[in-house]
């Protein structure tokens, strides 16, 4: 097995790949770059927002950005803290109720992308954000669904971004599901509107898989990582595909806008 | 699982590439749905559609209604709730094989001649008529808005209606009632029509929709529909919708093309913009009464005009004498903004 | 069978009895007697408005008038013409989406009265406002239910308004039953939250019933009026409470305050 | 029936005589529901209520639990979507016995420390948990204010949460799936509050209640409740709020009582008036991690404080220096006027 050479610098282009980038920033270009020709994303605070911020300036200038407390089409002067930050609110282009932006969004079939993060996720793309341990008497209460559920079962595909690709995130079976994948959902009797997880973009890698019925598989890893590494970071026998990808790093114009528009105060770029 | 031992590392990667990027600016235009009435018209009602017009007498988008008319649509099934003048004329034009409604009267002005003559002597021809209650069509539009398979309500016990009415059905509840025993209620099923028309005060070119005064139930007849058409009184700057996006009532993922239609909503109301008609209401029992009559209306005021602005044209010492309104201005709330 | 003289007037009161009330006025100011002490009512156009307005300015101070439009304490400069007339929105204390009005204002049980009207009602207080013959082919095509549904199982008595006391409205059978009240809806096995119609206020006279597995009685007569002349005027074999009340003539104060505050331009007072 | 040929026509008619007509003018004053908090909760709040607080990140009515606290109130049941810092608090004062809620977090901000020695450790005491989705919680509030036995809605399939919730079950839909075939779909029952609390921007003194900004889930909190209770920053005359009813997100007659408490919301934030205390939510993560500093927090913001007025003018700097926002202004819209 042998790890594919950087690719080639294109000396003096504002696009080519720039040094140092650091993993927060390398994760926010990978997905902004799976955001391409989406027209709505569902994006919680933090590595989701600078995501869909950078890809709206590059590879998707028409990606209206909704946020689970309502407000839909946000245009902050800052970036936003949380998802219901203030400076989302002042010059959104709407602010719905919530009952609007779970019943008629998102169950509506308004969502393209949903970003969801999580403690755990297996090879199906289910994912637990409730409990490490018997959700009776946990080791440790986690905050819960929130939105998640309604994200994974109603938007068209989930991005996962992981900051830590481990054995433990990355398990063979949840302590519990809270955001069950299409597969579940089937086995329940009910037909979900989407495909679940599709990409899970790791410090590692890119894991992708196409809907019900499929697990996910690596299909890229950054330069400098290997197969095996990501297959020891994992806590299933994780599929490969065929041919891995190197991921392109991130370009000097991409890290440009990530941190002179996007967030300049560095709140989330650690 | 197939052994990937040794899978090839290559570079076969379908992200978008850096070199691809579209310039790093945000000159990028956002997407301008604006459209002439003509054209939405034309792209998005064909022969045999479920078309939705909503406005609960406010904001009735009879413009619409009127390009319809124009360009001779047929078999039409048309959802509406409060089924009134921009119906019938709609009837009379031929365009309407089936109505879906609650409320089939000319508010409380009178009647409507064409669709009395259709569904009381099938005159010309007959009409398909599935009827509801208020909230009845209500629900439907949330449960299509929220792609749900029914919505329960508390309406229709002991009623006729659903012995006329097979798509109104019981339920029982999985949990006990009030006196512990099992309770059953009624449900809708959803209604998805293939496009609807509201009429709205003002919209950006994006299509963020702001109504006030009546809102009705607008919003979840766009959320419901597969397409959504919204028609305007003023199209304005992304900046005033901006600056208070509560008032939006239908965000720009919901909308498809935005018209630009002063006055479109004559002979209902546009808050602020312009009077009801009541006038006109009570003329039209009168001229829909006869068949002929009513004919000849169509002939003058919708076949014999070329659009929409030539129908307000025709008005226009109407609207200046009787429709004109004064101001009375909301006031500002402070949004805020981070020191 | 006797009929009752007319009440002494108070000579010189404002509140004496006045000459010359018109029908409508007289169904008016019955009308909005009954609403004494009520906190919400659900009100139609015409004289629905009229006994409401009314009942603001004497027996009911605090009487926020609900419309089906989904305005809610409305303060109008100019008499409405329509439920939804602009004069209703301006000014108003609050403008609600229809799902509001109708899932919770109406069926989330906080009208107190609501008024409807009807083509045809019968002795239990079931409402016909469909069709006059088979609803297949109508000799007649009525309005239909509109919200008078949803009002008759959601408030929590109903008043009915009648300009015209006559067998064929005051039926035996009805042709089609759009609105049906409590003792149809616990035949078809759903208990409803309220009363069903407890007042018919008529050019005649007064019926009332309590509730489920009531029917309809006569109370009460305008002046002049017998009880035979009301039986004469129902389709059906008309109860009769053991006293009869003669209903108390508007008084000069309230046909002043009907005529000059609430209808001065004459509008529904025909 | 029995025989009434010879009922006697008498007086006794119990409409209310013309003599007993109040003066006939507009002077009555109408319902004044402004009340203190202290009497407000006293009134309200009994031990063993369930009680709703809700807001979500935007306007929570944190001035309302910490005065529950200060009551002492026991065994509460607490409905709250997002369980946050106040819910943290009140869990520390003691007050609560049952909770019912989506969101078990400190925002993105850290951990409640109070909830996780309760649900991890039963320390001091077990806390029994309610557990749902937002969706979930959001259809219960809409269930309990349309006097629903339950609402549908598409998630919960395959999630191990009704494994541990027998609250939430299935229907299957009378109308066909899309397949043809019958189709399921979860629902989830209605929700009661005996109290409902939010906070708001400004309401006038008959209930009639404005905000802007996010609206979350509170008016159907309010409408889903048996009492409710809107704490303000401002009381204003009926004026402001007729101006523009299409604000009133909570009309009057689902208010029973209004609390004028400026800043009542601190730590979350008033749209308008004040921002965010994102500091203090990181910092409780640490305060709320150790039992003996929670209760000295208690002890000196909330048992050390008289009412809110005196919790704010402790922060008076705190808002100044760090708080404080600047105007944006909504711009006005015209709801005209008759002439």
């Amino acid at each position: 097995m042998t790890t594919a050479p950087p690719p080639a610098a294109a000396p003096g282009a504002a696009d080519a790949p720039a040094a140092g980038a650091t993993s927060s920033e390398l994760l926010a270009v990978v997905a902004s770059r799976a955001l391409a020709g989406r027209r709505t994303v569902f994006a919680g605070i933090g590595l989701p927002t600078l995501a869909a911020s950078l890809a709206h300036l590059t590879v998707a200038p028409g990606l209206e950005i909704v946020y689970e407390s309502g407000v839909c089409g946000a245009h902050p002067a800052q970036l936003p803290e949380t998802i219901a930050d203030a400076v989302l609110i002042t010059g959104a282009e709407a602010v719905l109720p919530m009952a609007t932006l779970f019943g008629a969004v998102l169950q509506g079939g308004h969502i393209d992308v949903g970003f969801l993060g999580a403690a755990q996720i297996d090879r199906w793309g289910n994912l637990n954000s409730s409990v490490i341990g018997e959700w009776e008497r946990p080791q440790v209460r986690l905050p819960g669904a929130g939105g998640a559920m309604e994200v994974m079962a109603n938007a068209r595909e989930i991005f996962v971004v992981m900051r830590r690709h481990t054995p433990r995130s990355f398990t063979a079976e949840l302590d519990f599901c809270t955001s069950p994948g299409p597969d579940r959902a089937l086995a329940d009797g009910i037909r979900p509107l989407g495909s679940g997880v599709t990409r899970v973009v790791t410090d590692l890698g890119l894991l992708e898989r196409a809907g019900a019925g499929e697990e996910l598989r690596l299909t890229a890893v950054h330069p400098g990582v290997t197969v095996d590494q990501v297959r020891e970071a994992t806590g299933w026998e994780l599929a490969v595909a065929d041919e891995v990808a190197v991921i392109e790093p991130p370009s000097a114009a991409e890290l440009r806008l990530l941190r002179e528009d996007v967030d300049p105060g560095r709140v989330y770029l650690r | 699982m197939r052994d990937v031992e040794d899978a090839p590392v290559a570079r076969r990667f379908r992200f978008v590439r850096a070199e691809e990027l579209p310039a790093v600016e945000r000159s990028v235009a956002p997407p301008d749905k604006t459209l002439s009435m003509r054209d939405a018209v034309a792209a998005f009602v064909h022969d045999g559609d479920t078309v939705c017009l909503e406005g609960f007498t406010h904001l009735i988008p009879t413009a619409a209604g009127h390009e319809i008319i124009r360009q001779r649509r047929r078999d039409l099934t048309v959802v509406r709730m409060t089924a009134d003048i921009v119906v019938d004329q709609m009837l009379a034009g031929g365009c309407v094989k089936r109505l879906v409604s609650s409320f089939v009267g000319n508010s409380s002005a009178g009647s409507l001649g064409e669709l009395r003559r259709r569904i009381e002597r099938a005159d010309p021809e007959p009409l398909e008529f599935e009827e509801y209650s208020h909230h009845g069509m209500v629900c439907r539009y949330q449960a299509g808005a929220q792609r749900l398979p029914f919505l329960p309500l508390r309406s229709y016990a002991g009623s006729d209606l659903p012995g006329v009415n097979p798509a109104l059905r019981k339920v029982t509840s999985p949990y006990p009632g009030p006196d512990g025993e099992p309770e059953q209620i009624y449900v809708v099923p959803p209604v998805n029509p293939d496009v609807t028309f509201i009429h709205a005060q003002r919209a950006d070119r994006l299509g963020n929709t702001q109504i006030w005064g009546l809102t009705g139930v607008q919003a979840e007849a766009v959320y419901a529909a597969k397409r959504a058409v919204v028609v305007v009184e003023e199209i304005v700057d992304d900046e005033v919708i901006r600056a208070d996006p509560n008032r939006t009532v239908v965000p720009a993922h919901a909308v498809d093309a935005v018209v630009h239609c002063p006055r479109g909503a004559h002979p209902s109301f546009a808050q602020g913009y312009y009077d009801r008609d009541n006038a006109f209401y009570r003329s039209w029992s009168h001229i829909s009464k006869d068949a002929e009559r009513l004919r000849a209306w169509l002939d003058e005021w919708v076949y014999g005009t070329r659009d929409h602005a030539e129908y307000a044209a025709k008005l226009a010492d109407h609207f200046r004498d009787h429709l004109a309104v004064g101001e009375a201005l909301s006031g500002q709330v402070d949004y805020g903004r981070r020191l």
